[in-house]
């Protein structure tokens, strides 16, 4: 275990995963879904802030303006139309369910952790050059090597607006 | 593009078409079906004159590569033993068109699956890969089922999923076979290849089973067992009756006209030149099958009170004589049994539709709401006796031909003790002729004779003219098969005649699809000399063909023959002359 | 070979054959264009005049025959089926024994169609009669005049065809068209044989090609297989001979109902009287004999085979003789003497005195035909009456009828010098002189032919039983009570139409509109049917019926003696003999043969005659005594019940066993078993779906826990990722 | 060379939440919440992506414009995203349908699955 130096993204990075984790395991321990929901937010918010700690800014705006913007206005829309708020309407009933999940959630990462971290323990110089999150890159390359998912992923959102359509509509 | 990829996907090309026509304009689709159909026939009549009856290669060839990683390659091509079946296709499917104009229910979706059935067996008939022959083998199951399945009688559930299930899993064995022969090929030529020529090519030279010759009867009972499904021969024949009587009449017609015809034909194209050490040792739990198929199919039928059942169990009847006539792995046998598949198309095919006229005008198919018919429909009379007779194989009608042949070659084979067989498992199978004439008439005189007791059956009218049409093209051909049967053996002569010596004859003396330079000997004495030398002294080193241990004397003793005489000889050695 | 003079032999064919169609096409129109009876009439004339025709042809074709020296030539026209194994082409065999059977069959068929002019004048399907009849002379005609084994087979499934279609010519009876369907499979058994022995004989000449002396792929053509066989069949490989000629028997016994297979003639009787006068009498029934006369050589070369034809021959005719004792039908008693007389013929070709056979053929196709169209009248004049209890003392009513019967009388029961008694005695002469019939080296011909001298005997007896009982005697129909019997007429059943129900409105046009069906009641002819009553008069039959009877009986009463002078008949048949015997010693003469036997015969016929009228006349005391006997003899010993019942009854059985118990029992148990086992199987595996979507979510994680349990254990196998 | 913070820490982080995540969707019968834990593995993988290319392990030199291999993390997050964004749209309508359906989205009650 080599000795840990303190740099300043060490510094920025302590702070903001706590919230992080924090914020998730709000979203899975609240009762209320209003407030898991607002945990996800919240969660997301510190990642953004990571990924701009990882010199990822395009990438940490689009999840702002994604994930917070958009799909988590949704949850809360949909949580408000349904009122599903009040945590009375979903008593989480004690089963056994919590336990195994639970005790699978440890072993996963328990898990995973011991086969992924060993190699990866001493790890920290980076490769990457600084302009590889920058937005041109970003373009370039999705309008090149990636166009065709690009494409395909547009035809996704496509079928994905018009099923919602659908669904939502009382009658076609 | 070549023909027969035109005669072949013309048909679906005919169902798309009827696809984007609304399914209330039911005569326009009638007539394009019928149209589409017509043009599938025409083209298919071009291949006849083009045909070059001589050499037994593959003609009218295609190979386009499909998949070449695994060496699947859509290769068409047609020789003596498919160019028949192609025109019999077509035309079956013409008429059986032309009958379902009587259709009234969902019109569309009949029309399209009988064009896309035609496309399947054509296919079955055309491909000399064996993964396009497997994919078209079972795709025609698709529209067939479903004919069955929508537009049947009674029980259709039963009999479609019967149908489709018995058949489907009798044929997964064949895929697992093609499989393992592609591997095997690839053992001796190091690329992968499912087409026949080549595969057959290595057995021809003997490259391909030396060596793995333990292997040799599992994979070719696996392509049997599918054929034998579809043949259908004894033990698995129940499929049929329940299919046929379940059948709107054009289903029947197709069924019995060619869907069994791809039973007989897969084991002229794959069990005869690909196994030849497994056919000829095997030939006589075959030829059993076949004989019992021939008594039992009889006599069922004998005592069947429905009309289509009993026709459909005498086809199980007359595909036993194609079988021993197959096994007899003689010339006249093979000829005959050839010429048989084309006979049964024809008559029996004929017999369905004329029940089917009766039945669109009654409705029922029982014996006891006939009797007595003649007087009331003697146009119907005259030719369904005909078309019975062709049935019960009389001299004149093509029925005859068929079976004679296939007999002689039985009874030449047995005579001669090769395979297994002897002269005793002919004169049963004879008897087979006996009790066809015994149902058929029985039949006749249940319709036809007696007093006309049924009120329902005294307003009948005769058939209308275009229905007399339609019965009297299958007239034309029961003749023209029984009178002047040359038209249609002699192209099939050598491509029959090569296929039984790449059956008979020993490694590197058989004949090769693929190397285009080797040719048989067709000419009379060739033949004889032929038959007489393969039939006693092995070929160049080749073990001898006939079973080891089938001694002719214990042969003889076996036949009631030699009861009579107290010095054997034998009679296959020839008799030499004072 | 020029066989330029020849060619037109196949008009002989085709004549008959095109008549045939031109009564299907023209039959119908002439009728309704003509009216019935001057419709009916053309037609007749239409039907008698291609037959009569073709006789003409045959006649100047057997005297361009008699001019050549070989008399023997084939005409070929084209290769009917050839494949590489065997070429059967389509020849026409021209010799002495094709152009007398042609004779015969034209002659008498032409004689019986004008017969049946006036016979059937009345049917209603007259058209259809006669397009049978005249399509039957054409498959007669192929079979006697095929130049090989499949060409005489296409007539010989032919003329089984034609005899079918007319004996169930009045099918609304159904027990005609039974007795039609016994006819063909009964002849199809035979035909079994038969094909197994063309089998037999084209695959030993095939295998033996590099020896044949006539070397040919034509194996089944007669003049290929002859010489052949003579040559192949010799020394160790005899019993071939026997083998195939045994097979060919066979075929022979079914079609000339010999023993085993003469179920299906008594029965035939059904049928119009002068179908029974052609085909059960003159000529088709006598395609045995023929084929027997083709293929001769090889019965020569097997004393065994020739043995078998001769017991059989002799067995059948004493076993129908006792049976036409009993038999109150006219034409039944006439069908077992057909039968016994048959049996006589075969006995003649199992002595290896051919020609004898044919001989007998030819008189019998006289007085036979002359026999059932006399019944025919005397039937017609009774309105379609056939027992004899109802006739008696006819002969003063129908002398015409009575006389020319007294003439086929006396010729069948061998009066010298009517045709009868030459060919009887030149069969029993045969037997009694032959060598060759024997099984095992001790001959049996002697012994048949004493046994034929007392058939001889029995025949006159029961024909003049027959004679006395119609002709002399009482009348004995003016006091029996009427009573069902068989009629030999067509009933038509006009019953009210109800109005087809069952289905639904007619689309299609399927069925007959009220007012169409009108119609068809109205054109239907109404013929009604009068049975025999108490104060009947009979009448003579028009001369359209007894021209042929007075032809006939000229013909029956001269024919022998004008045949038999110096052999004619035998040298016309056999120029040069026998190929065997004449190589061989020839057949020595024991004593009893020649005139004295000619005596002997003709003794044995008057005591016949003699007791035959005294049985019959005045014996009526002994009848209770032998009751039994005659009851016995009447059921045919039940010899025809007991195969009729276990093939009928016990193959219906039986077949009905194999499919409800085999087909659906087994084999469709096993499939729908493995069916349901299948199913079964799946409704286990349904249990585990709950459908609780979080349930699956966990299985999911335990299944990913493994995958990266395995995962990371291969990974720290190896060392770490690195 | 510039050292930042070790990887290991982004590594944890994200797999804590992705651990989190599956926890949660096991555990909670809401099923908006479920939807809500399947968008914290989704982010929790985005981020091990993102760090994973920023560190740049088996990188080698530089073309203009920036190795392209080492872009395809951020590519892999941008289609992340927009698969989230359809599946969210698409999941928020069927619940809704099944909400108005019957007035209950209890998971634990919908076993329409059931064989």
């Amino acid at each position: 275990m080599p000795s840990i130096t303190i740099t300043p993204d060490l510094i920025v990075f302590v702070p903001l995963a706590l919230v992080a984790a924090l914020s998730a395991i709000g979203v899975v321990a609240l009762k209320n879904a209003v407030r898991s929901a607002l945990c996800l937010v919240l969660n997301f918010f510190t990642l953004s802030a990571l990924y701009f700690n990882l010199r990822a800014e395009i990438i940490g705006i689009t999840q702002v303006v994604v994930y917070t913007g958009a799909i988590m206005v949704l949850f809360l829309f949909v949580i408000m139309l349904l009122n599903l708020g009040a945590p009375q309407l979903l008593a989480e009933k004690k089963d056994l369910k919590i336990g195994a999940g639970l005790a699978g959630g440890v072993i996963l990462f328990g898990v995973i952790a011991g086969t992924i971290f060993p190699p990866l323990v001493s790890v920290n110089v980076i490769h990457a050059p600084t302009k590889y999150g920058e937005p041109a890159t970003l373009g370039h390359t999705l309008f090149t090597q990636f166009v065709w998912p690009f494409e395909v992923a547009s035809i996704l959102l496509l079928v994905g607006i018009v099923g919602s359509i659908l669904l939502a509509k009382r009658k076609i | 593009m070549g023909i027969l990829s035109i005669i072949t996907f013309l048909p679906l090309l005919g169902a798309l078409v009827l696809a984007c026509v609304p399914k209330d304009a039911v005569k326009v689709i009638r007539v394009l079906a019928l149209l589409f159909g017509l043009a599938a026939f025409g083209v298919s009549l071009t291949i006849v004159p083009a045909f070059n009856s001589h050499t037994f290669h593959f003609q009218f060839e295609e190979h386009v590569d499909w998949i070449p990683q695994l060496g699947i390659s859509y290769h068409l091509g047609i020789d003596g033993l498919s160019l028949w079946l192609v025109p019999l296709t077509t035309l079956l499917t013409v008429l059986s068109i032309a009958f379902s104009f009587y259709v009234q229910h969902r019109v569309k979706e009949y029309m399209l699956f009988m064009l896309a059935l035609e496309t399947a067996m054509l296919g079955v008939f055309v491909s000399l890969d064996m993964i396009v022959f497997y994919t078209f083998f079972e795709f025609s199951l698709v529209p067939m089922a479903l004919l069955i399945w929508i537009w049947g009688g009674e029980r259709r559930n039963y009999a479609a999923i019967k149908f489709f299930i018995y058949t489907f899993a009798g044929s997964i064995f064949m895929l697992v076979g093609m499989i393992a022969l592609m591997f095997l090929n690839q053992r001796v030529s190091h690329n992968p290849s499912f087409d026949i020529v080549d595969i057959q090519h290595n057995v021809a030279n003997g490259r391909l089973w030396a060596g793995a010759m333990t292997a040799q009867p599992f994979i070719f009972w696996s392509f049997m067992i599918a054929f034998l499904v579809k043949t259908p021969a004894f033990p698995f024949h129940t499929w049929l009756p329940d299919a046929h009587v379940e059948a709107p009449t054009a289903g029947s017609v197709i069924l019995a006209g060619i869907l069994l015809k791809m039973g007989t034909y897969g084991i002229f194209r794959f069990c005869l030149p690909l196994f030849p050490e497994t056919i000829t040792r095997q030939a006589p739990i075959i030829a059993w099958l076949g004989i019992i198929g021939i008594l039992y199919g009889a006599i069922v039928a004998a005592v069947q009170p429905d009309w289509k059942k009993l026709v459909a169990y005498s086809s199980v009847a007359h595909m036993g004589f194609v079988l021993i006539g197959i096994v007899s792995l003689s010339e006249a046998g093979l000829m005959g049994a050839s010429m048989q598949q084309l006979n049964h198309g024809i008559s029996t095919g004929a017999l369905f539709l004329m029940i089917g006229l009766i039945y669109e005008r009654r409705h029922t198919r029982l014996f006891k709401d006939y009797g007595g018919l003649k007087a009331q429909i003697p146009i119907y009379t005259t030719l369904f006796l005909i078309v019975m007779l062709s049935s019960v194989g009389l001299p004149g009608t093509n029925g005859f031909i068929g079976e004679f042949l296939a007999m002689l070659g039985f009874f030449e084979s047995g005579f001669n003790h090769l395979y297994g067989l002897n002269v005793v498992m002919a004169g049963i199978a004879g008897t087979g002729v006996i009790l066809a004439a015994a149902y058929l008439l029985y039949m006749f005189q249940q319709v036809f004779y007696g007093p006309n007791k049924n009120p329902d059956n005294e307003r009948l009218k005769d058939l209308k003219p275009w229905e007399i049409g339609i019965v009297l093209v299958f007239v034309v051909f029961i003749f023209w098969g029984g009178l002047y049967p040359n038209t249609f053996l002699a192209p099939m002569e050598a491509s029959v005649e090569a296929t039984r010596l790449m059956a008979i004859d020993g490694p590197k003396a058989r004949p090769s699809w693929a190397n285009a330079d080797d040719e048989i000997n067709m000419s009379e004495d060739a033949a004889v000399r032929g038959r007489f030398e393969r039939h006693h002294l092995p070929v160049d080193g080749a073990e001898p063909i006939h079973p080891v241990g089938e001694g002719t004397m214990a042969a003889l003793a076996a036949s009631p023959v030699s009861l009579l005489s107290s010095a054997q000889p034998n009679p296959s050695r020839g008799v030499t002359t004072p | 070979m020029d066989t330029s003079p020849f060619n037109i032999i196949i008009a002989v064919l085709l004549l008959p054959l095109v008549g045939s169609f031109l009564q299907v096409a023209l039959g119908g129109p002439v009728i309704r264009s003509l009216g019935v009876v001057k419709g009916r009439k053309a037609m007749g004339w239409l039907a008698v005049l291609p037959i009569l025709a073709a006789f003409i042809v045959g006649v100047y074709v057997t005297g361009q025959l008699a001019q050549t020296t070989s008399r023997d030539f084939s005409v070929t026209y084209f290769d009917w089926i050839k494949v590489l194994a065997i070429r059967i082409p389509f020849e026409l065999k021209i010799d002495t024994l094709s152009m007398t059977m042609v004779l015969v069959i034209t002659g008498v068929g032409s004689l019986i169609h004008l017969y049946a002019t006036g016979y059937m004048a009345e049917e209603t399907d007259y058209p259809r009669f006669f397009s049978y009849l005249n399509l039957f002379i054409a498959c007669m005609l192929i079979l006697v005049l095929g130049g090989n084994l499949p060409m005489t087979f296409i007539g010989w499934e032919g003329v089984g065809l034609c005899s079918y279609l007319l004996i169930g010519f009045w099918y609304k009876d159904v027990a005609n068209s039974k007795a039609a369907n016994k006819a063909f499979i009964v002849n199809r058994v035979g035909d079994w044989g038969l094909t197994l022995g063309m089998f037999l004989l084209a695959v030993s000449l095939a295998i033996n090609y590099k020896s044949l002396p006539v070397k040919s792929d034509r194996f089944l053509s007669y003049d290929v297989i002859l010489p052949n066989v003579l040559q192949l069949f010799t020394g160790p490989h005899a019993w071939m001979a026997t083998v195939a000629a045994i097979l060919l028997f066979v075929g022979a016994c079914g079609k000339s109902a010999q023993f085993p297979l003469y179920l299906w003639l008594p029965d035939a009787m059904a049928g119009p009287t002068p179908v029974s006068a052609l085909i059960h009498a003159a000529t088709m029934v006598t395609a045995g004999v023929y084929l027997l006369n083709r293929v001769h050589i090889l019965f020569l070369m097997s004393p065994f085979a020739s043995g078998v034809v001769c017991v059989i021959g002799i067995f059948t005719a004493t076993f129908a003789a006792i049976i036409a004792f009993a038999q109150t039908d006219i034409k039944k008693v006439l069908a077992y003497s057909t039968v016994s007389q048959l049996g006589y013929m075969f006995v003649g070709c199992g002595s290896g005195a051919y020609w004898t056979g044919m001989f007998h053929v030819v008189t019998h196709a006289f007085f036979k035909a002359l026999l059932f169209l006399g019944a025919g009248a005397v039937i017609y004049a009774m309105s379609h009456e056939q027992d004899m209890r109802r006739y008696g003392n006819l002969r003063k009513y129908i002398p015409i009828t009575f006389g020319t019967m007294f003439v086929a009388w006396l010729a069948i029961a061998g009066i010298w010098p009517l045709s009868g008694s030459f060919s009887k005695e030149s069969i029993i002469s045969a037997a009694l002189g032959d060598q060759l019939a024997a099984f095992g080296g001790s001959p049996v011909s002697q012994i048949c032919g004493y046994v034929a001298l007392l058939v001889a005997l029995m025949t006159a007896w029961y024909m003049t039983r027959l004679m006395a009982m119609t002709f002399w005697g009482p009348e004995r129909w003016r006091e029996l009570v009427p009573e069902a019997h068989g009629h030999d007429h067509a009933r038509h059943d006009h019953d009210v139409p109800h109005s087809h129900a069952g289905h639904g409105e007619d689309i299609h046009g399927f069925f007959f509109t009220d007012e169409e069906m009108a119609v068809r009641q109205a054109s239907e002819p109404h013929e009604e049917h009068h049975g025999l009553t108490a104060d009947h008069q009979p009448k003579e039959v028009p001369p359209s019926m007894w021209v042929p009877l007075v032809i006939l009986a000229i013909l029956s009463a001269g024919a022998g003696y004008y045949l038999n002078q110096n052999g004619l008949f035998e040298h016309w048949l056999y120029p040069n003999g026998l190929e065997i015997k004449a190589a061989g010693e020839p057949a020595e003469i024991v004593p009893g043969t020649g005139l004295t036997l000619l005596t002997v015969s003709t003794v044995a016929a008057v005591l016949g005659i003699f007791f035959g009228f005294l049985v019959t006349l005045k014996g009526g005391r002994y009848a209770s005594r032998i009751g039994w006997l005659k009851d016995l003899a009447f059921n045919q010993f039940y010899y025809d019940k007991t195969m009729m019942d276990a093939s009928v009854k016990g193959g219906g059985e039986f077949g009905r066993a194999l499919w409800q118990g085999f087909d659906v029992g087994v084999i469709d148990r096993i499939v729908n078993g493995v069916a349901s086992i299948a199913g079964g199987f799946g409704s286990l595996l349904r249990k585990t779906q709950t459908g609780f979507v979080r349930g699956y979510a966990l299985l999911m994680l335990a299944g990913g826990l493994g995958v990266l349990c395995w995962l990371g254990y291969a990974l720290y196998q190896q060392g770490g990722g690195r | 060379m510039i050292t930042g913070a070790p990887l290991i820490l982004y590594l944890a982080l994200g797999l804590f939440m992705f651990t989190t995540g599956v926890v949660g969707v096991i555990i909670r019968r809401n099923p908006i919440v479920v939807f809500m834990c399947i968008e914290l593995m989704l982010n929790s993988v985005n981020l091990t992506f993102l760090a994973f290319a920023r560190y740049g392990l088996w990188y080698q030199g530089t073309t203009d414009h920036g190795d392209i291999s080492i872009m395809n993390g951020p590519m892999m997050i941008i289609f992340v995203m927009a698969v989230a964004a359809a599946e969210v749209a698409v999941g928020l309508g069927i619940i809704m349908t099944i909400f108005r359906l019957r007035q209950d989205i209890d998971v634990d009650d919908m076993n329409l699955l059931k064989g």
